[in-house]
């Protein structure tokens, strides 16, 4: 009896099968149409980072401290910042993130004494060599602006 | 079958490297080349890129989500993962490449037939990505060093979209001109 | 002798190139159309879209992938038996369409109207087997030696479930003639009287068609491409349109066999709606839908085991065919 | 009668990997065919090795936390937390309640994709495509609330020492709630689509037997490990965070083969929701940040070790310090590697699609086994 009782149960677990994946087929789908829909990206996103430019002054916040370069795990970001004659602070030259290195861990952005950077939210970047995505900030900022 | 036809018309000059081309030793330039019969092919490539299930770490993740429900490469008819390198038009290295892993790199894309693409998604098939550090011994730094790639999908892991977006910027490179419109980018608060 | 010959070949040669041609075309078209199908039931059962982009709702999709296989680089991997392997693939193909020659469409729509036409469809789907093994050992890969080795037991283990459970149909029509078996079942259709033996051809056929949950020959994860591993371009291509070939051809016969042919519904409100459509219309209606199903199985199910797919065979549908044989002969004999 | 072969002229050697669509990566298994029965399978390591043990030699404390997200990418925030808890069990310093609780929230959430992504993965590894869609479809809702909350939607670099680096919002416990519902309503989904059918079941059951003495011979940990019978979870038996103050159940299964293992899985996933659910009813108000953490982590010289339950089983961390910015040692022991190590014996005899079903059901993130 244990045959046919087998079977008999084999077969209604197959057709409650069928009655699941039958339903989906009508209903709705969950598809975005990527490059006409986006989803709503969350503004914690984490991009690649950025230079915040003080709203005030339009200057950048940065402060030249190099902590964000010493405590990078993948060593993407390097400063050059010069001194310029009989000026306070240090000003900023060039901010270069090797972006194709970064593990995105946010470690510059907490560590920032200044709060000078921050995540972009550049989430569908693609490019045909890896040079574009040696970011230079500086000059990044100022064409944003 | 038209076997002749199909082995002139292989290889669009410029569509992977000159030495990529000299490497495989295979693939001759076509003797005639018809410029329509050309646009129509690279259109039908563009449009039909068979990607290979071929995941190496967690960008392999991120690359499942882009055939998945939500993202849907079928949309644009790359969902076709095959398995067999010999079925599949692109390549898409999503993870760190080590030193053993690299000769099964470079095997499984010279088993693939021309024309053949790749896609370095994530950083470490760029460049190494995070694994990059001075003394280290262990992976290849970036897809580059051993496989011509056509476009880099930087992130870590990107986001499915970005790999989305590497697949339109390889139609670019295929037909030369980019068909879907730029997503509007709009930051939203959290549901 | 001669003179039959000639005047055969004056009589019947266009007759045969243009059916031959509309076969051909026929196959053609109809594997465009039921991969854009399965992509499509696919994408919606799993809540996603399918193909979208390439005219309009993704209609041009399958054209597009079958153009750019034809414009790839044909390999000849290292040592492999070529004349096998490059004849294996017209091999599946061949007679996949060749059975098509004396499927009826309509009452009249038919290449060949042999008496003995189911035994020439077996005959010939049989040799589907023939085309797998030679991809499969022909190619010089473990994965295919393994899946054409597969291929074999499988074929073996369900053509016999699967001719027995015809017989009893044959029993109840008195004929091998496909378009007397469907004008047998003008009253009522086969499937009513005999619907073990439908449910019994039709998991028969879908095994012989290598479909999921039966695909064991190509298993992805297991044998990565099966038989077809080291094929590229077009000579997958092929064996792509075979499947699909063979995929209406097992439902076709199904129609004919079990679902009244070209015959509308001649039962309860269907009585009504048969004249609307002609014959074609409802042959073509009946083999998608079943098509369908098949789809609707693959995706929905694992894929079984090796020895649980022989076993299934020879435990479950062969005693339960031949049981049914028997009932019938009994019941049409009183 | 005991027929006798020369071995050597019937067996198949097959390749499977380092690319195959059922290794999960790039494992590879040399298998020695008889037939399709194995007699012998050998997996081969390395093709994914990046060198994290190493890497902590040469990483300050801090810059070594993003690879803990890359270790085991599914379920990164067990890594982050093990590891976030071996440092502050060295350097001694105490998270905020609010934080340990966030930490639970968000891992078991985590263990939840992971378990999800395994489901699907393990059906498709049985030739089932359909539920892996539905189970990344759930999956995606928890990638979406962890990404609203850590910024990045796999290799999650979340915890920090002392605490976590961003406070929940009520979107994401409104959010978490609302999925725990949809999931309850998905799971006999599954259970019909999946768990009852014949298919299914024929291919697991009786699969890939690991007796309880194999499993504790060969260092099993995880729902393998409950598998086989033996009521071992690194939450209960070593408590950590705060486990010990949720009511969650350990469920175990004596079946000792693929289905037992699934069966665990799955119920476990429940659990998961259940540790949720209480988590997020206790959490208390307070700072995410213990007030006082050096900005450079200089633990005193010593050793330490500090285990977690991870979704694959029981992963830990040994570091050894001395007393520099940087560890003198990390040891990772991950589950992946214990787990793999049986597959050759438990593989022995059994049909080639047993030994997919039976990888499968190991769960197997090969990164983490290369590390």
């Amino acid at each position: 009896m244990s045959y046919f009782g087998e079977i008999y149960t084999g077969a209604v677990s197959l057709i409650a099968g069928l009655g699941v994946t039958g339903k989906a087929l009508f209903q709705p789908t969950v598809t975005v149409q990527y490059p006409w829909e986006t989803i709503d990206i969350t503004p914690t996103f984490r991009g690649h980072i950025e230079l915040v430019t003080d709203e005030e002054t339009g200057n950048f916040k940065c402060i030249c401290c190099g902590l964000c370069q010493l405590n990078c795990p993948s060593h993407c970001i390097s400063i050059k910042s010069s001194k310029p004659e009989g000026a306070k602070k240090k000003a900023l030259d060039s901010y270069m993130l090797n972006f194709t290195t970064c593990s995105l861990c946010g470690t510059c952005v907490e560590g920032c004494p200044a709060d000078a950077i921050k995540f972009s939210d550049d989430y569908n970047l693609a490019g045909f060599s890896r040079e574009e995505f040696y970011f230079d900030l500086v000059k990044r900022a100022r064409e944003e602006k | 079958m038209g076997t002749e036809d199909t082995k002139i018309k292989l290889i669009k000059p410029g569509v992977t490297s000159p030495e990529a081309a000299a490497k495989i030793g295979e693939v001759e330039p076509p003797l005639v080349r018809l410029a329509v019969v050309e646009e129509i092919l690279n259109l039908c490539r563009a449009n039909s890129l068979w990607p290979m299930t071929f995941g190496l770490a967690c960008c392999a993740i991120e690359m499942m989500a882009t055939g998945m429900a939500r993202f849907d490469m079928s949309r644009f008819g790359a969902e076709v993962f095959r398995p067999s390198p010999r079925q599949a038009d692109l390549m898409i290295v999503a993870g760190t490449i080590s030193k053993k892993m690299a000769p099964a790199v470079v095997t499984l894309y010279d088993q693939m037939p021309a024309p053949k693409w790749v896609i370095a998604m994530g950083n470490c098939a760029i460049s190494g990505g995070p694994f990059l550090f001075k003394g280290q011994y262990g992976i290849i730094e970036g897809a580059v060093k051993l496989i011509p790639v056509d476009v880099y999908v930087p992130g870590c892991p990107p986001r499915p979209e970005g790999l989305l977006e590497g697949i339109f910027k390889l139609q670019e490179k295929i037909t030369g001109k980019r068909f879907w419109p730029v997503a509007q980018r709009k930051s939203h608060v959290a549901k | 002798m001669e003179q039959i010959t000639t005047s055969m070949l004056i009589n019947e040669l266009p007759r045969l190139i243009l059916s031959l041609v509309l076969v051909i075309a026929f196959v053609a078209l109809n594997a465009l159309m039921l991969v854009y199908m399965e992509r499509k039931v696919a994408g919606h059962m799993q809540k996603r879209l399918g193909p979208m982009v390439v005219g309009p709702h993704g209609l041009l999709q399958t054209l597009v992938d079958g153009i750019k296989l034809m414009g790839k680089q044909i390999i000849n991997p290292e040592e492999v038996d070529l004349p096998l392997f490059r004849m294996a693939p017209i091999l599946a193909l061949v007679p996949a369409i060749a059975v098509f020659a004396v499927i009826p469409f309509s009452e009249k729509l038919v290449a060949r109207d042999l008496n003995a036409g189911l035994l020439v469809v077996f005959a010939y789907a049989s040799l589907s087997v023939l085309a797998i093994l030679a991809a499969g050992w022909g190619s010089n890969n473990k994965y295919g030696l393994i899946g054409a080795v597969r291929s074999v037991a499988q074929q073996v283990a369900y053509e016999i479930p699967m001719l027995v459970s015809v017989l009893s149909v044959v029993l109840l029509s008195h004929t091998t003639q496909l378009t007397g078996i469907v004008n047998a079942q003008k009253g009522m259709w086969n499937i009513v009287y005999q619907p073990v033996a439908f449910l019994i051809f039709f998991i028969c056929s879908v095994a012989e068609t290598n479909r999921a949950p039966f695909d064991l020959v190509e298993g992805e994860s297991e044998l990565t491409a099966g038989f077809h591993t080291e094929y590229s371009g077009m000579g997958f291509g092929v064996f792509f349109l075979a499947e699909y070939a063979s995929m209406v051809v097992g439902a076709a016969i199904a129609t004919i066999l079990f679902l009244g042919g070209w015959n509308g519904p001649t039962f309860g409100i269907g009585g009504a709606l048969s004249g609307i459509f002609p014959g074609v219309l409802w042959f073509l209606i009946k083999v998608y839908i079943l098509i369908f199903i098949v789809m609707w199985i693959r995706w929905t199910y694992p894929r079984v085991r090796f020895d649980q797919l022989l076993n299934f065979s020879w435990k479950v549908l062969l005693p339960f065919s031949l049981a049914n044989l028997i009932i019938t002969a009994v019941v049409t004999k009183l | 009668m005991k027929i006798e072969r020369n071995l050597e002229e019937h067996s198949l050697y097959l390749n499977m990997g380092p690319q195959h669509p059922s290794t999960h990566g790039v494992l590879r298994v040399i298998l020695k065919l008889d037939g399709e029965y194995i007699e012998e399978a050998e997996p081969v390591l390395g093709y994914i090795h990046r060198m994290h043990e190493k890497m902590g030699e040469n990483r300050t404390y801090a810059q070594y936390l993003p690879n803990m997200g890359r270790v085991d990418y599914l379920s990164a925030l067990s890594y982050n937390q093990c590891y976030v808890g071996a440092v502050e069990r060295l350097t001694g310093i105490a998270p905020p309640p609010r934080a340990e609780y966030i930490r639970v929230i968000t891992t078991e959430l985590n263990r939840l994709s992971s378990h999800l992504l395994w489901f699907g993965a393990y059906v498709l590894d049985l030739g089932g495509f359909t539920p892996f869609l539905y189970s990344f479809d759930d999956r995606e809702h928890i990638l979406d609330l962890l990404e609203s909350i850590t910024g990045s939607r796999l290799t999650y670099c979340y915890f920090r020492f002392g605490g976590v680096s961003k406070d929940i919002t009520d979107d994401f416990i409104t959010g978490t709630r609302a999925f725990i519902k949809r999931l309850r309503m998905h799971l006999p989904m599954y259970e019909t689509l999946v768990t009852k059918n014949v298919i299914f079941i024929n291919r697991v059951k009786e699969v890939g037997i690991i007796t309880p003495e194999a499993a504790r011979r060969y260092g099993v940990t995880g729902p393998a490990l409950r598998g086989s019978g033996i009521k071992y979870d690194v939450r209960k038996n070593e408590p950590y965070s705060i486990y010990p103050e949720v009511d969650f159940d350990i469920p175990v299964q004596d079946g000792c083969d693929a289905l037992s293992r699934y069966i665990v899985r799955m119920l476990e996933m429940e659990q998961s929701m259940r540790i949720i659910e209480q988590a997020l009813d206790k959490l208390p108000e307070g700072p995410v940040m213990a007030p006082k953490v050096p900005k450079k982590v200089k633990p005193p010289k010593g050793d330490c070790y500090f285990a977690v339950e991870t979704a694959r089983g029981d992963f830990g961390i040994y570091i050894v310090s001395d007393g520099t910015e940087t560890a003198y040692r990390i040891k990772l022991r991950t589950p992946g590697f214990s787990n793999l190590s049986i597959f050759a014996e438990i593989s022995r005899g059994t049909l080639l699609q047993d030994a997919i079903s039976t990888m499968g059901s190991l769960d197997l993130v090969i990164p983490e086994i290369d590390r």
